[in-house]
């Protein structure tokens, strides 16, 4: 039981214990942000549906906008005044929707790939190769 | 209630905390489940009535009381089928989404003063976008039923509660904007007094909206005339044609919920909210924020009043459910994009431009000063006890920001 | 704050870890409840082969992603995160999968290799971003004071110029302007956004071939040599081809 | 609103109405009903509005300036003066000199002293001032083009009783015509075959109708012809002129798929240039001379400079005021033929300008009785004079008037006989003031030359419109010769009276060819039955330009214009006994006006039908084109009566240029003794009993001798033409003017051509494609060293880069996941790379 619950503890604020034992601050975001980010990441590497790879733009940027946000708040690190205040808060609402404004975009983009091709896969989409 | 338990009762902070968030989940999943007995039962008689003919008679009595009771046991006895190509996962997890979207929302609605799940700052926000995840679970029904009409119904129902997102939160703001704050509570307090306070009769721009909003929230529910998502004489029962027994009737929780939602949001939001027309509990030198008996008292009517109220919204709904014929999808898009959006882009407009050159209204000593409702945006959790002071001391003027920044 | 996160958490499992302490510090919690699922989440996102319930999972990590929101003390952007990226977003990737599908299950698999290097380099990547992470000593140790404004208000005054919020002294953000020129410009980007992709994904007039034509366009070409065949065997004039006669009389 | 604003404004309307019409026709003549069928409507109705307003003018006019009657019996005091010719004011050189050395104008100024004579556009005019015979007239200008030193150009007007009576006459026959072609012309109204045309391929060309080109150039024609007669200065008139010319080249070759229409435009053009260029001649003389080109006197030079003076006129000019209207050589031309002698003034050291002035103003009429000057004055009216030979059709160039027939009827009617050619009359008339008697007695012997000719080829001319064409070159010549022997109210009478029955004999004429569809006189006859009216009408127009009447007690309208114009031609023999001959070919060419009008007249309407199948085609016109006719022949019976006072030749009596009521004397080209008399002198009982009797018997003997042979049968036609085989011959080929032409100018001309021609392939071409040549050459070595040098070295640099581009092009593999991945590595090795170089914090 013990051994199960040991590197889970070590990153827990719950149980602090481990570099990131302490009560939620910065770091503990910033992680799940990279954790997002990289998810996104692979997410477009390896999806060959390209609604696989949109969902993957997502995931990544979310990760951003976890950071902007972590960034933003003044109580999450020792020192407040070094947070950026409102302009991590406005950066994330305007990743929103842009995120929102490029998913349109992208679709439409899809939809007539489709059209054209009859698939969505992104390996199809080399017209334009070397 | 935190305070009650941990000073009264004397139990350590976390179990405190612990419990009273058990009793508000509670409570609020039996609104939901008791009411949607409730409104079937109701549904049923109403729906008799209109096509004169007696309905339930025979289940608990005269006017068959135990009808939905019976029912809710035979669901529950019933098997859940799943068809053999659907996506199992996706298949079992839609009715409980779909549910949980519709429940959540309820969270930041408030039934009377500090009878609430949870004070935000964003409650219409909030409520409105929680709202809209109840189609995610909607569409992942119709796609994982691996069914042509399921699939047909959801595509519908994505279409129409995404187009009428729009008009929907145009309708809201208009309150919003009113009471200078998104809080929910805040914006019922503003409607205290007699009923000419409320934002319907505000100016004649918000009495239009209110009815544009009608319309909306009842497409946003797919409620006839706008059920083209389940259209059971077309696409036999829509999304939710696979589903039986307890899941189907999460689906059914989840539709009661959501329209006694819409109904309760019309009440806060245009309807004064809890307060009665009439300021009963004022004339009677009675508060409602004290924390004494009386106050709660004081509470309990008004969570009688806005319960009240929001029932008499769901019953007008389904009074217009059992008149009107249903609408084809292009009636459904045109009602939204052609009519319901532009008015209320010119509603929001005019109420607009009402506060900004009338904001004392037509007749005079009959509204409260502007300048009052504008630092809603000061009264944040814990600035009410400032706001709520019987002299304006405590309040704060916005100064203009062309004067804040040279 | 406390109260919010209790009642969220109420809505969804409240039967999680109960660790046997005297005090629990509720962020904590909720923090880890909603990092997880976020994580999890996207981790499935990841692994699923189904473009369907990879929607789904994202659908619960972007909603995990929306209660830390709430956690940091940025409500409205949370809310945002709901109704746009949850509500709106999604259902729009939702139409294109079913727009696009050719069955009910799309899967198009992606070689082992492929995930392996992909894996490979995620990995790198992560460790990277871990690093820089937890390199900063003042990141790792929250503030003594909680959330305890709005900052939904300010967000909305400085998204139209005006700004009333009052960052700590010596914070960087101390004398910022407004947003209302960004704004502006988002405004008039999702406009035209929104008339590109309508634009894009127009339904165009696809010149439905008629039976005869299509057909006629299926047959293969044919030779000189066999023509010269065909001229000798029938009589100039003579449906050479019978198989589009017959469908288009047929039709 | 006085008369002097009054009437340019009707005229200049009258004037621009029709051009209204060309525009409204150019630009939706074929949206104009069906095939532009009403564009007929829009140019009748615009040439109408012009008659109307013509006619208030005229009648406004009359009411200011009302004629009065011709005095026969007053020649006395001339007489006596006329017998001795030598004894004038200027007689001293024997230049040019006055006859009667200041007439007695009562006789001839209708409105005495009280009338305002002169009263000038900018109001100065004062007719008290002016004793002598000023004539009314007006003028002014609208606009002014240019201004500067002593040119000024400008769009004026020139109004007095002959502007007047040429409106109403021009826009009245104008009009008849309109309707005419209305009817006329509707075969242009669909799909036309033109039989004529024959197609290389075989067969005849079909083409749509052009009914609305055809209204639209009669306008622009009415307009042009307007202008023409209201110009005010020899600038504008030029113009109009050549726009005359242009229109009349639009008609001739309206169907100018036909080869022998488009010649014939081409040859009126080019033969009209002809004459325009000794036009020109006479106005570059005219203007380097006298520094003007207006008729009347004009405000002076405008802005700082002006001197605030009247500028003189032409006609002041030649005539000045203090010189009793005397026409003497201007005192611009002295100087200017002078110029060595004012050199020689004006170069003197230490002389001041203003000094050296005086003294040649002081010299200048010495220098004129020395002679200075008058072979100017001389060639400005010769030049003047040779643009009215082409364009009046006068010897020399009248080939082009016969070919023109080649037009439209309508055409032949209006612009040919009735307003075009007579163009060159009236500007002989106007400019008449200016003419020296040398001039005069030019003018008069081509006049001769001309009326021979053409009627002598009329005599044997088969084609109906031919013998017209022919008739009208000859009325031209009588015209001519009338204002040559000093005839201007006869000329200009005739001019009148011969549009209205020559355009009647055209119209009848082309009633009868829309009849019969054919122009041969030969197969037509009898057709006095099947078209009455036309012939009648006819019959009317024949009688009226042989000059029938009862002779001295009435008369058709040519009974009275060619009277006066015997008559004077008779004073004008018998004053220059030398010239006899001309009064003489002015009695012959009455004798075969006589023969060939009624040769026509007999051959088409008379006896039997020779050609059955045209004459069973025959049929009336339709009234629209009938109605015109009768019009027309109305005017033509009445056009030469007086009631009272009233009449044209009064009209024109009052029109009378100053200083003309008197006779020239003395030419210095053709002798001395050369003698002008004055008009109304032909008025003495002698003279004119005489000539009364001269025109009714020679064309009573016509008539008669053409009824002989063509209504009689008395005499074969045939025979006489055997008879006189040669002569025939040579009429009946136009006395060879057409070949001679030929062969005088043409043939030299292109060999000329050919010469240079063969100059240009043979040296020049030669020398340049040597020059060519070597340039080549030169260019070869410098292609090859782009080539090889500059062209290797670019494409050494091209195929470096494709090469490259090649290798590299690998890399973009179009996969998206890969480029993804390729950032995600850069993005690590450059995190690690950067690490470690750097040896700092990450997050820093």
């Amino acid at each position: 039981m013990t051994a199960m619950i040991a590197p889970v503890a070590w990153v827990c604020p719950v149980f602090g214990l481990g570099p990131l034992g302490h009560p939620p601050g910065v770091s503990h975001y910033l992680v799940v942000g990279a954790i997002l980010f990289v998810c996104g990441v692979v997410c477009m590497a390896t999806k060959r549906n390209a609604l696989g790879v949109l969902m993957g733009i997502e995931l990544v940027l979310n990760g951003a906008n976890v950071n902007f946000v972590a960034f933003a708040s003044p109580w999450l690190q020792a020192d407040g005044a070094r947070s950026i205040g409102l302009d991590g808060q406005a950066i994330a609402v305007f990743v929103i929707v842009l995120a929102a404004a490029e998913a349109a975009v992208a679709l439409a983009i899809t939809l007539n790939f489709y059209n054209n091709h009859a698939t969505v896969d992104v390996d199809r989409a080399d017209d334009l190769k070397g | 209630m935190v305070e009650y338990l941990i000073d009264r009762v004397g139990l350590p902070g976390w179990l405190a905390w612990t419990a009273a968030a058990a009793l508000a989940a509670v409570l609020i999943l039996n609104v939901i489940a008791g009411g949607a007995l409730v409104f079937i039962w109701a549904e049923r008689k109403i729906a008799a009535r209109i096509q004169d003919r007696l309905g339930p008679t025979r289940t608990g009595g005269k006017f068959g009381w135990l009808q939905s009771l019976a029912d809710g046991i035979k669901l529950l006895a019933k098997e859940d089928l799943m068809p053999d190509g659907a996506d199992g996962m996706l298949f079992r997890l839609a009715p409980y989404v779909s549910f949980c979207a519709s429940f959540c929302a309820f969270i930041a609605l408030p039934f009377a003063f500090d009878f609430v799940g949870l004070r935000l700052n964003v409650a219409v926000f909030f409520v409105v976008a929680v709202l809209g995840l109840e189609v995610f679970g909607v569409i992942l029904a119709g796609y994982a039923s691996a069914s042509k009409w399921s699939l047909f119904g959801s595509m519908r129902e994505a279409a129409q509660v995404v187009s009428y997102e729009v008009p929907l939160g145009m309708c809201v703001v208009v309150p919003v904007m009113l009471a200078g704050s998104m809080d929910m509570v805040t914006i019922a307090e503003k409607q205290a007094g007699w009923f000419w306070n409320w934002y319907l009769f505000h100016d004649p721009f918000t009495f239009v909206i209110f009815w544009v909003y009608v319309t909306c929230a009842v497409a946003s529910v797919n409620r006839a005339p706008f059920d083209l998502a389940e259209a059971e004489s077309e696409l036999v029962a829509g999304f939710h044609t696979e589903y039986s027994g307890l899941r189907w009737s999460f689906f059914f929780m989840a539709e009661y919920g959501s329209m006694f939602l819409v109904s309760a949001m019309a009440a806060v939001l245009f309807l004064g909210g809890w307060n009665g027309p009439v300021p009963l509990a004022t004339l009677a030198g009675l508060s409602e924020g004290t924390g004494d008996t009386a106050g709660y008292l004081v509470r309990l009517l008004g969570m009688v009043n806005l319960l009240g109220k929001a029932t008499l919204g769901v019953l007008v709904m389904m009074w217009i459910r059992w008149t009107l014929p249903r609408l084809r999808i292009d009636q459904v898009m045109t009602t939204c994009l052609k009519y319901c959006t532009p008015i209320a882009a010119v509603m929001f407009a005019g109420a607009m431009l009402w506060q900004l050159f009338l904001p004392g209204g037509l007749v005079p000593g009959m509204r409260r000063p502007a300048g009052e409702i504008r630092e809603g945006w000061l009264e944040g959790p814990g600035g009410r006890a400032a706001a709520s002071a019987p002299t304006g001391s405590g309040d704060l003027v916005l100064v203009p920001a062309a004067q804040v920044r040279p | 704050m406390i109260g919010a996160a209790v009642a969220v958490a109420s809505t969804s499992c409240l039967g999680a870890v109960v660790p046997p302490l005297a005090v629990l510090d509720w962020h904590a919690v909720f923090f880890m409840l909603f990092a997880a699922a976020a994580c999890g989440c996207a981790l499935a996102v990841v692994l699923a082969d189904n473009v369907v319930r990879m929607a789904f999972y994202l659908v619960l990590s972007l909603g995990a992603t929306a209660g830390l929101f709430f956690l940091a003390g940025a409500e409205f952007v949370g809310a945002m995160q709901l109704m746009i990226y949850v509500g709106g977003t999604l259902v729009l990737l939702v139409f294109g999968v079913m727009l696009t599908a050719q069955a009910p299950f799309v899967s198009i698999k992606t070689s082992a290799g492929e995930k392996a290097v992909a894996g490979l380099l995620g990995g790198a990547l992560l460790t990277l971003l871990l690093v820089a992470a937890l390199s900063v000593e003042p990141w790792r140790r929250p503030g003594s004071v909680g959330p305890t404004e709005p900052s939904a208000t300010p967000l909305g005054m400085a998204l139209v110029g005006v700004r009333v919020d009052e960052p700590p002294a010596g914070s960087p953000a101390v004398g910022r302007s407004g947003y209302l020129l960004p704004f502006e410009i988002i405004s008039v980007h999702l406009l035209v956004v929104l008339v590109a992709a309508a634009y894009l994904a127009r339904a165009k007039r696809r010149k439905t071939p008629r039976p005869v034509e299509m057909v006629a366009s299926v047959e293969p070409p044919v030779s000189v040599a066999e023509h010269a065949a065909i001229g000798r065997e029938a009589p100039a004039g003579a449906p050479a081809r019978s198989g589009s006669v017959l469908v288009g009389g047929g039709s | 609103m006085g008369l002097e604003s009054t009437l340019p404004m009707l005229l200049g309307l009258a004037w621009v109405v029709p051009l209204g019409s060309y525009v409204a026709i150019l630009f939706f003549g074929p949206r104009m009903g069906p095939h532009g069928r009403n564009a007929a409507w829009v140019a009748t109705a615009a040439i109408g509005t012009s008659l109307v307003l013509s006619l208030t003018a005229f009648a406004l006019w009359l009411g200011h300036h009302p004629p009065v009657a011709i005095d026969h019996g007053h020649g006395g005091a001339h007489t006596a003066v006329e017998a001795d010719p030598m004894d004038g004011p200027g007689a001293a050189g024997g230049a040019i000199r006055l006859v009667s050395a200041r007439a007695d104008t009562a006789a001839v100024d209708p409105g005495h002293a009280d009338a305002p004579h002169a009263a000038h556009a900018d109001g100065h005019g004062d007719g008290h001032g002016h004793a002598h015979a000023a004539p009314p007239a007006y003028a002014g200008d609208w606009y002014t083009l240019y201004e500067g030193g002593r040119l000024r150009l400008s769009i004026g007007w020139y109004i007095d009783t002959l502007t007047v009576l040429m409106f109403v006459v021009v826009t009245f026959i104008a009009t008849c015509i309109h309707v005419y072609a209305s009817g006329y012309m509707h075969d242009e109204l669909h799909e036309v075959t033109d039989h004529e045309v024959r197609l290389a391929a075989g067969g005849h060309l079909h083409r749509p109708g052009r009914f609305p080109r055809f209204f639209q150039a009669l306008s622009l024609f009415c307009f042009s012809m307007l202008g023409l007669v209201i110009a005010g200065n020899l600038a504008m008139v030029f113009v109009f002129w050549e726009l005359v010319g242009i229109c009349s080249w639009f008609l001739i070759g309206f169907y100018y798929e036909r080869p022998s229409a488009s010649t014939a435009a081409n040859k009126a053009f080019i033969v009209n240039r002809i004459g325009d260029f000794g036009m020109l001649i006479g106005l570059m003389a005219l203007w380097g001379a006298l520094g003007t080109l207006h008729f009347a006197d004009g405000p002076g030079q405008a802005g700082a400079g002006g001197d605030g003076q009247t500028r003189p006129g032409l006609f002041s000019l030649v005539r000045p005021a203090a010189h009793g209207h005397a026409l003497q050589v201007p005192d611009g031309m002295v100087t200017f033929a002078a110029s060595r002698e004012v050199a020689a003034i004006a170069g003197r050291p230490g002389v001041p300008a203003d000094v050296a002035a005086a003294e040649i103003a002081a010299r200048t009429p010495g220098w004129r009785e020395a002679g200075y000057g008058r072979w100017l004055l001389f060639v400005a009216g010769v030049g003047i004079f040779c643009g009215c030979v082409g364009k009046s059709a006068q010897f020399p160039l009248s080939v082009w008037l016969p070919d023109a027939m080649e037009g439209p009827t309508p055409v032949s009617a209006l612009v040919h006989s009735a307003t075009m050619v007579a163009a060159g009359v009236y500007l002989v008339g106007r400019f008449f003031p200016v003419l020296s008697p040398d001039v005069l007695l030019v003018i008069a012997y081509v006049g001769a030359i001309t009326l021979f000719i053409a009627a002598t080829i009329a005599l044997v001319a088969n084609d109906i419109k031919r013998v017209l064409a022919y008739s009208t070159v000859s009325q031209l010549g009588y015209m001519m010769l009338a204002l040559g022997v000093g005839g201007w109210v006869a000329g200009l009478f005739h001019l009148v009276t011969h549009a209205f029955f020559k355009s009647l004999l055209f119209l009848c004429s082309g009633s009868v060819i829309h009849a019969c569809h054919t122009n041969d006189m030969r197969k037509m006859g009898g057709l006095l039955k099947v078209m009455p009216w036309t012939a009648w009408t006819m019959l009317v127009g024949c009688l009226a330009i042989i000059g029938a009447g009862i002779p001295f007690v009435i008369g058709l309208s040519g009974y009275y214009s060619k009277d006066s114009i015997l008559a004077q031609a008779l004073s004008f023999a018998q004053a220059n006994p030398r010239h006899a001959i001309l009064y003489w070919a002015v009695a012959g060419g009455a004798f075969l006006t006589a023969f060939y009008m009624f040769r026509l007249w007999f051959m088409t309407f008379a006896g039997e039908p020779r050609d059955h199948h045209v004459a069973d085609h025959a049929h009336e016109s339709p009234n629209v084109m009938v109605a015109p006719l009768v019009a027309l022949a109305a005017l033509a019976v009445v056009a030469g009566w007086s009631l009272g006072s009233f009449g044209i030749a009064n009209l024109l009596e009052q029109a009378r240029p100053a200083g003309t009521a008197e006779g020239l004397a003395g030419g210095f080209v053709f002798g001395q003794s050369l003698v002008v008399p004055a008009e109304h002198l032909s008025h003495e009982g002698s003279i004119h009993v005489t000539a009364t009797l001269t025109a009714f018997t020679t064309a009573l003997a016509g008539v008669l001798v053409a009824a002989a042979m063509y209504l009689w049968r008395v005499v074969s036609p045939e025979a006489v033409a055997k008879a006189c085989g040669p002569a025939y011959t040579f009429l009946a080929n136009r006395w060879y003017l057409d070949e001679l032409y030929h062969a005088v100018f043409v043939v030299p001309t292109l060999g000329i051509a050919r010469l240079a021609s063969a100059n240009d392939r043979g040296v020049i071409d030669r020398i340049i494609d040597g020059v060519a040549r070597l340039a080549r050459g030169l260019a070869g070595i410098d292609a090859w060293i782009d080539r090889t040098i500059v062209d290797g070295v670019v494409n050494a640099t091209a195929a470096a880069t494709w090469s490259t581009g090649v290798r590299l092009k690998r890399l973009q593999t179009g996969r998206l996941r890969q480029y993804v991945a390729f950032i995600v590595l850069g993005t690590v090795v450059a995190a690690v790379v950067a690490g470690f170089l750097l040896r700092t914090s990450l997050a820093g």
